[in-house]
């Protein structure tokens, strides 16, 4: 397809990512882009080249994001994109596979001793102005016949500074950013975050209609990083891993030609995804699990054999 | 006297030079071609975005303007809520954004004008400090210094539970500024329409004032008078109707303060920042105001005798005023347009709700072109008023 | 006239000044009762902030140290910046290149400060400012040289911030002059073209016009054309910036009296000629206070960029805030930010004004 | 030094005793003694910088001095303000540069001292103004602003402007040295006429001839000091100091 | 009205027809007749605002004729560009206030307009520039800019500019009622000397001693019309219009 001869022409992938979410996406201080989203694009990368660094990357906001797709601008959106229908149909997208099961939760100081979001009424909530985080947290509170009132504010820092300065009594954002927020809180343990959940935000990559093959491309990348995981095939292990009997690993690995082919690249993409990006498992505790900063459980990005939602086709 | 002839035909007039020389035709030429550049310009990437948008199938227009705007905003002047349409959503932006604007230019200029002349004091110390605050403020971008403004108003006060309560009725917390108003009696529109008539009793009475002094030399105290009876005269309605004092008093219900007035931490500080980033400039521009005034102007009017008071109000002043009014006009136009940085530190302004709107419908084009001409239409009033205002006070000269 | 000794003359000293500390105190701080009210006053505030902010910047205060150390401390962490410097000043700045933008801000850094001296203004200064600014911009990009390119979109920090302004007034100078003149033109259509151009861009917040640029002007382009993201920002600024210069500049032509013109006209020069020999050396020179203003606001306004995600030094600044570990410090961070352009600006604000002076006591 | 004073007895209407001034270090004036009887008309001269200008200035305290007496029709000049107010209504003040103040109509710049430090009615104020306007021969631009006339009638309209304040003492400072020369007659003439009417007045010129034929008493000064006075006849015909006589040959 | 053409024949240098201006709906100049022969010296004068500066503008098309015609050495003045260029390279003019251009030296103000107009080599120029400012005697002063000089050097440098330009006619606009007494003389020095060399010179001035001893012819205007013309000699000693006489009786 048109988009992926582009790529490969450029020989490098020009991705947009949000520039300032960690964990996610973000320079850290030498300047090197790291995150699950950077990941992703990475793992992208390592498929089409084989070398997981031809990645330039476009920090974007909220409203560049689409125009800046489609305007060709970037290849590759991985900047926490919640797929919806009227993005994949109006705004001529298309989002591959989910990257991070995400949802719309509170936050609140404990000694307020609310135990549930429907305690809330009347309440001062501190709002990140994503794109329907607004929106959500006003249906909750209508629907629940309770009263809001919002302070938005642009930048996660200074909304956490004031959150935690008490100037709301509650905090709403997307659940994987709640849990950063509390990590960074002065005593994290005087936070918690409510049980409800009151949005369902399937985070995905997305590509422009248009080019078939790009979109299987990114799209089976996510899902290798996901099967490798099921495989038990790590960053580590994967020389061994290619000596491996199992023949769903040997096709999966290129051992066995054939997926290769079939998405016109290298047989040994799947190789060089895990070899140069690890899998899925290690890319979510690299950025964002327990042992991060941000130290989010799996939850529903676990495997679908753990109680998850990640689940990967089988790869033949 | 010579006669005064429209041109008559009898005389000789002066032939035509060939097109391309003659001055005037030139000049038509060069307009048209400018015009027609501008014009295609302007058609191609007219035709370009409309392409785009059909391919891309965009849709455009404002019709979603009356569609439920769904999000609900932190402070209004009018009734609002998340059930109400986009267009009031904007409505409220725009009255966020007038409000801050018009107190700012207030506040502004009364600070600025403090400082200015405190910058010409005598007293070193002031002078200094003066010097020092206009050095800072002007030359630390507005940005960062409503972000510590804002720190300020949110870390220097305690949560609502330990309110600080000044004086009864008023609270202090980082909720902001919560105080007690009169509970709504009867008694309040017929003290307003009373304030009302002594004000216009009041001008009346200083214009008589002043045609007394014109008549009789004497000045007469109208200004006291009237300050006197607005405020006497509402409270002897009041007493009339029984001394009503019922008040609307704030009190702490579930997480905030209930009832009573909220002045807002976010509004606070984006108006405290606004008005200290201005007024730094504003001082300058008054302080050269005043010194632009010659020296002789201010010895003449010592010789007649006036005193300082006067020699400032009646020659310095209106002097000055002429060469402040014009930079003035414009650092006004700066308050309004850098209110638009309300949304870094969460104020609802015009730019922060069209924000979210145009998260929520992806109607950039629609949204960048309301901001731009709300903003234009609060700037070219501004301007045209000063500029009427500017010629009204220009000198006359040869 | 060399007066000859008056015999009669007899010079007395002035009566004894008052000297010392007190008689200075007496004259500028106590010299009247509201003076002395003020002057306590002040002392009074200045007492109650002072003393506070310095414990907590100097006394209780971490100067280079981890994030986990300023855990403990009641005072400032100023760890923030030694620990993040090269990503706040420098951003993306590829490892090992650094060296490029630091020698190009030193570069601009000698610039200015050779182009201090009102003696050096002559016709070379002309040229080597664009000359200049061109070795700089050759510097970040590379690709000559031995130096492998880096893209735009790893230009940030503070050599973004500056290049983004500089360059902004360098090309929105010639830009203003023509919208000047435009505007001052007898002809009508381009009269009401530069006005109309003037008062829109300068009746709408910058923000909306890098909103403009970076949502907007993608969509005015043919399918597949993108513009990089900075030079659009760059053209935002340049166009924002030359409507503030064409005001400034119609002001320095306003002040040039008609004699000039006419004086030019009779010699018979050219329209062209009368305002690049005659009118513009002398309207231009006259309107450098101004102009220095306005390259300052431009200076300042840059850090709206991060309204459009491009990595100025205040995004930098963010996106370091964005760290867990140093989410906590953002005063600390914006305190230095503030130096850092207090620094600059207040530089550029004292030339302009002891050029105003020097100018003032010129013919 | 040779003194002539008019046959006047009287208690002078200013008074100058010891008066001595300094510019921070610079000693401008220096033992200044001076008495000015009602209706005396005096010429004071003298090299540029000689101080001529700060002493008429220290008069209606435009000046402070630092030492010394000025007593101005019995009021003496110190740092009270009723005073310098007293002094500032008796004496009027014309300027070298008019100081007309430029947003005010001719006619607002003679009423306004009238109302506010006289109280007088306006409409009288204006009947006022337009007398002394029609006395300085230019009632018809009662209604225009000062940048509309020619630097003569400016001129005449500040004089109006003080006389106005019906001061009991005139100063002039080189009133006409900013005028092209025919409008300086213009100015002279209205000043001739002053002094018929017996207007007490203190004028710093170098117009010899106006000295010559107004003047009671020319004073010479030089380095901040009265170096010599005397009616106009022997002063120009006679002077006695070395120093006058080099000025009068350089300037006549 | 008297009209004494001095004795020459060939076809006028300048030539006004039946030429009418307006400023708005106020009638400036109305009916203007000229002819000047080559070499001729004409002195124009008359009351202010009557529209002597306004003629004289028009001749080198600073002010634009409304009716009328204006032919200066052959080409007619009208909207050709090409036309208005000649003419001014043709006509010099030297302003009441100088119009030096202050940013340049005074060098560069004499070579302006011959390298940019005339196209001259820089070299050249500079020679011929100097050989003007030897001729108004202030040669020394070449690489000091305006702002140094003095107004008499400053307008003799104004006349040296317009020599430069080779022109066939100079026109004066009051050139120094701008200047102290002193430096008049200075300037009007020059003038004569020009005036000896044969230059055709049109001067708006009221230095009647100048009129006399240089005029060919001497010019009266008022409200916009030329009143009277004749030689010097019987202009002012027999004027025949009463409005000459008035004006005449005010300013000798
Ligand atoms: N404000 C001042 N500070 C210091 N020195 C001053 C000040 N004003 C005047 N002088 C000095 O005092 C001296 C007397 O000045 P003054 O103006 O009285 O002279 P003058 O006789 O009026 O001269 P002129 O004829 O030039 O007006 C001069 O040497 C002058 O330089
Ligand atoms: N640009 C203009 N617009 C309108 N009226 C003008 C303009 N320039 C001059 N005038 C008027 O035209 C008349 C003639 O002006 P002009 O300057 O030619 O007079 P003048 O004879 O040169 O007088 P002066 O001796 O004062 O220089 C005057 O009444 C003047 O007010
Ligand atoms: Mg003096
Ligand atoms: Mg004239």
């Amino acid at each position: 397809g048109k988009d992926l001869d582009a790529v490969k022409k450029k020989g490098y992938i020009q991705a947009g990512v949000n520039g300032g979410v960690f964990g996610f996406g973000m320079p850290d201080e030498k300047g090197v882009w790291k995150g699950l989203d950077v990941d992703t694009a990475r793992a992208v990368a390592a498929a089409i080249f084989g070398d997981a660094d031809k990645v330039k990357y476009t920090p974007l906001t909220a409203q560049q994001r689409f125009t800046a797709l489609q305007s060709g601008e970037i290849d590759l959106l991985t900047r926490n994109a919640t797929r919806t229908l009227s993005r994949e149909t109006q705004l001529g997208l298309n989002f591959v596979q989910v990257n991070y099961y995400d949802g719309q939760g509170f936050m609140v100081p404990k000694n307020l001793g609310v135990k549930s979001a429907k305690e809330l009424d009347g309440a001062t909530v501190c709002v990140l102005p994503g794109t329907t985080t607004e929106q959500n947290a006003a249906d909750f509170f209508r629907t629940n016949n309770m009263k809001m009132n919002p302070v938005v504010i642009e930048s996660t820092s200074e909304l956490a500074k004031t959150f935690f300065a008490g100037r709301c009594d509650v905090i709403t954002s997307d659940a994987s950013q709640l849990a950063g927020t509390r990590a960074i809180a002065p005593k994290p343990s005087d936070y918690e975050i409510l049980p409800e959940l009151i949005s369902k935000e399937p985070l995905a990559p997305a590509v422009r209609h248009g080019d078939d093959q790009f979109f299987d491309i990114v799209n089976f990348t996510v899902l290798a990083l996901i099967n490798a995981e099921e495989l038990g095939i790590t960053s580590k292990n994967v020389d061994e891993m290619l000596k491996s009997k199992n023949p769903v690993i040997q096709r999966f690995l290129g051992v066995t030609e054939g997926n290769g082919k079939a998405l016109g690249l290298d047989e040994k993409w799947a190789y060089n995804v895990i070899k140069q990006v690890g899998n899925y498992g290690e890319v979510f505790e690299r950025n964002v699990g327990v042992n991060t900063k941000l130290g989010l459980e799996r939850g529903l990005n676990a495997l679908w054999t753990d109680g998850g939602l990640m689940y990967a086709p089988p790869f033949k | 006297m010579s006669d005064n002839l429209p041109p008559s035909t009898e005389a000789p007039m002066p032939s035509k030079p060939p097109f391309w020389r003659d001055e005037e035709k030139r000049a038509i030429v060069f307009q048209v071609v400018a015009l027609l550049v501008v014009g295609l310009v302007s058609y191609y990437l007219y035709s370009n975005t409309q392409a785009n948008l059909e391919r891309q199938s965009i849709a455009t227009g404002f019709g979603f303007l009356d569609k439920e705007a769904s999000f609900e905003i932190g402070e209004s002047i009018i009734e609002y809520s998340a059930a109400d349409t986009y267009l009031r959503a904007l409505a409220v932006g725009a009255l966020n954004t007038l409000k801050v604007s018009l107190i700012g230019v207030v506040l502004t200029i009364i600070l600025g004008t403090l400082i200015g002349i405190a910058r010409l004091s005598s007293n070193w110390l002031i002078s200094r400090l003066s010097a020092l605050y206009i050095e800072v403020m002007q030359n630390i971008p507005v940005l960062l210094q409503l972000f510590f403004w804002y720190a300020i108003f949110y870390e220097a006060f305690p949560p609502p539970r330990q309110a600080l309560n000044p004086i009864d009725g008023v609270f202090l917390c980082n909720r902001g500024m919560i105080f007690g108003v009169p509970e709504a009696h009867a008694a309040h529109p017929v003290m307003g329409w009373v304030f009302l008539v002594v004000l216009i009793a009041g001008y009346f009475l200083n214009r008589w004032g002043h045609k007394r002094q014109d008549l009789t030399g004497q000045s007469f105290p109208a200004l006291r008078i009237t300050a006197a009876a607005a405020i006497l005269l509402p409270g002897l309605v009041w007493l009339l109707y029984g001394a009503p004092t019922a008040m609307d008093i704030p009190a702490l219900r579930g997480f905030n303060f209930q009832g009573g007035v909220t002045v807002s931490p976010e509004f606070s500080a984006l108006l405290l920042g606004l008005v200290i980033y201005t007024s730094a400039f504003v001082a300058e521009i008054v302080r050269a105001g005043i010194q632009s005034v010659g020296k002789g102007q201010i010895e003449a009017a010592m010789a007649i005798g006036l005193r300082p008071g006067k020699v400032l109000q009646l020659v310095v002043l209106p002097q000055a005023l002429r060469v402040i009014i014009p930079p003035l006009t414009s650092q006004m136009l700066n308050l309004t347009k850098n209110s638009s940085l309300a949304i870094a530190i969460g104020y609802a302004d015009f730019v922060a709700v069209t924000n979210t709107m145009i998260n929520q419908t992806g109607q950039a084009i629609e949204g960048v072109a309301l901001i731009m001409l709300v903003f234009l239409f609060f700037s070219l009033s501004t301007s045209l008023f000063m500029n009427w205002y500017n010629k009204k006070m220009k000198l006359v000269e040869r | 006239m060399n007066q000859p000794e008056n015999p009669t003359r007899e010079y007395l000293a002035a009566p004894v000044k008052k000297v010392g500390a007190a008689a200075w105190l007496k004259d500028n701080l106590f010299n009247s009762w509201y003076n002395s009210l003020l002057t306590v006053l002040t002392l009074l505030a200045l007492g109650y902030i002072v003393p506070p902010f310095f414990k907590w910047a100097f006394i209780d205060s971490l100067w280079n140290s981890s994030a986990d150390a300023c855990r403990d401390i009641e005072g400032a962490c100023w760890s923030i910046v030694p620990q993040n410097i090269k990503f706040i000043i420098l951003g993306f700045f590829p490892e090992g290149q650094e060296w490029r933008p630091i020698l190009a801000m030193i570069l601009l850094l000698a610039l200015v400060i050779y182009s201090k001296e009102k003696s050096r203004w002559n016709k070379l200064l002309a040229w080597m400012w664009p000359v200049g600014l061109i070795i700089m911009g050759t510097l970040m990009y590379g690709g000559i040289f031995g130096m492998p390119v880096v893209e735009t979109d790893q230009w940030s920090g503070l050599p973004l911030t500056m290049m983004l302004s500089f360059f902004g007034m360098v090309m929105a100078y010639p830009l203003g002059v023509l919208l000047a003149l435009g505007r001052q033109s007898k002809m009508p259509a381009i009269k009401t073209l530069c006005v109309v151009y003037i008062e829109m861009i300068r009746g709408v917040p910058l923000i909306s016009l890098l909103f403009m640029s970076s949502i907007m002007f993608p969509l005015f382009l043919p399918d597949g054309m993108t513009i990089d993201k900075v030079l659009r920002a760059q053209v935002a600024i340049i166009l924002f910036t030359a409507a503030y210069i064409a005001e400034v500049v119609r002001g320095g032509l306003q002040a040039m009296p008609r004699g000039q013109y006419e004086a030019a006209d009779s010699l018979g020069l050219t329209y062209s000629q009368t305002m690049r020999l005659i009118i513009l050396p002398q309207a231009l020179k006259i309107v450098i206070p101004p102009t220095v203003g306005i390259l300052l606001s431009a200076f300042k306004d840059t850090s709206l960029v991060v309204i459009i995600a491009l990595y100025d030094v205040l995004k930098t600044t963010k996106v370091t805030l964005q760290n867990p570990q140093w989410t906590g410090y953002s005063t600390e961070a914006y305190v230095f930010l503030a130096v850092l352009y207090f620094i600059c600006c207040y530089a550029m604000s004292s030339y302009s004004r002891r050029l105003e002076k020097e100018l003032h006591t010129g013919h | 030094m040779t003194d002539t004073q008019p046959n006047k007895s009287s208690e002078p209407i200013i008074k100058i005793v010891g008066m001595h001034k300094w510019y921070g270090d610079f000693h401008v004036l220096s033992d200044i003694n001076l008495e000015v009887q009602e209706g005396e008309r005096i010429v004071i001269c003298g090299p540029s910088g000689s101080g001529k200008s700060t002493m008429i200035r220290c008069i209606n305290r435009l000046e402070e001095h630092q030492q010394g007496q000025i007593i101005v029709n019995g009021t003496e000049l110190t740092n009270d303000i009723k005073n310098i107010e007293t002094v500032r209504a008796e004496v009027g003040m014309v300027f070298q540069h008019f100081n007309l103040f430029p947003h005010l109509t001719i006619l607002e710049n003679l009423t306004l001292g009238q109302i506010w430090v006289r109280k007088t009615p306006k409409k009288q104020a204006e009947e006022t103004a337009m007398m002394y306007l029609e006395k300085v021969k230019i009632a018809e631009q009662a209604k225009k602003f000062p940048g509309q006339l020619s630097g003569g009638q400016q001129q005449r309209v500040a004089i109006a402007r003080s006389l106005c304040m019906a001061p009991e003492v005139m100063l002039f400072d080189e009133p006409t040295s900013a005028l092209d020369p025919e409008m300086i007659k213009e100015v002279l003439d209205v000043m001739i006429d002053l002094a018929e009417e017996g207007m007490t007045m203190l004028v710093v010129t170098h117009e010899m001839g106006f000295a010559k034929s107004v003047a009671d008493r020319v004073m010479f000064m030089d380095a901040g000091q009265i170096v010599e006075q005397n009616n106009p006849h022997d002063f120009f015909d006679n002077p006695q100091h070395e120093r006058t006589k080099l000025f009068l040959s350089q300037i006549l």
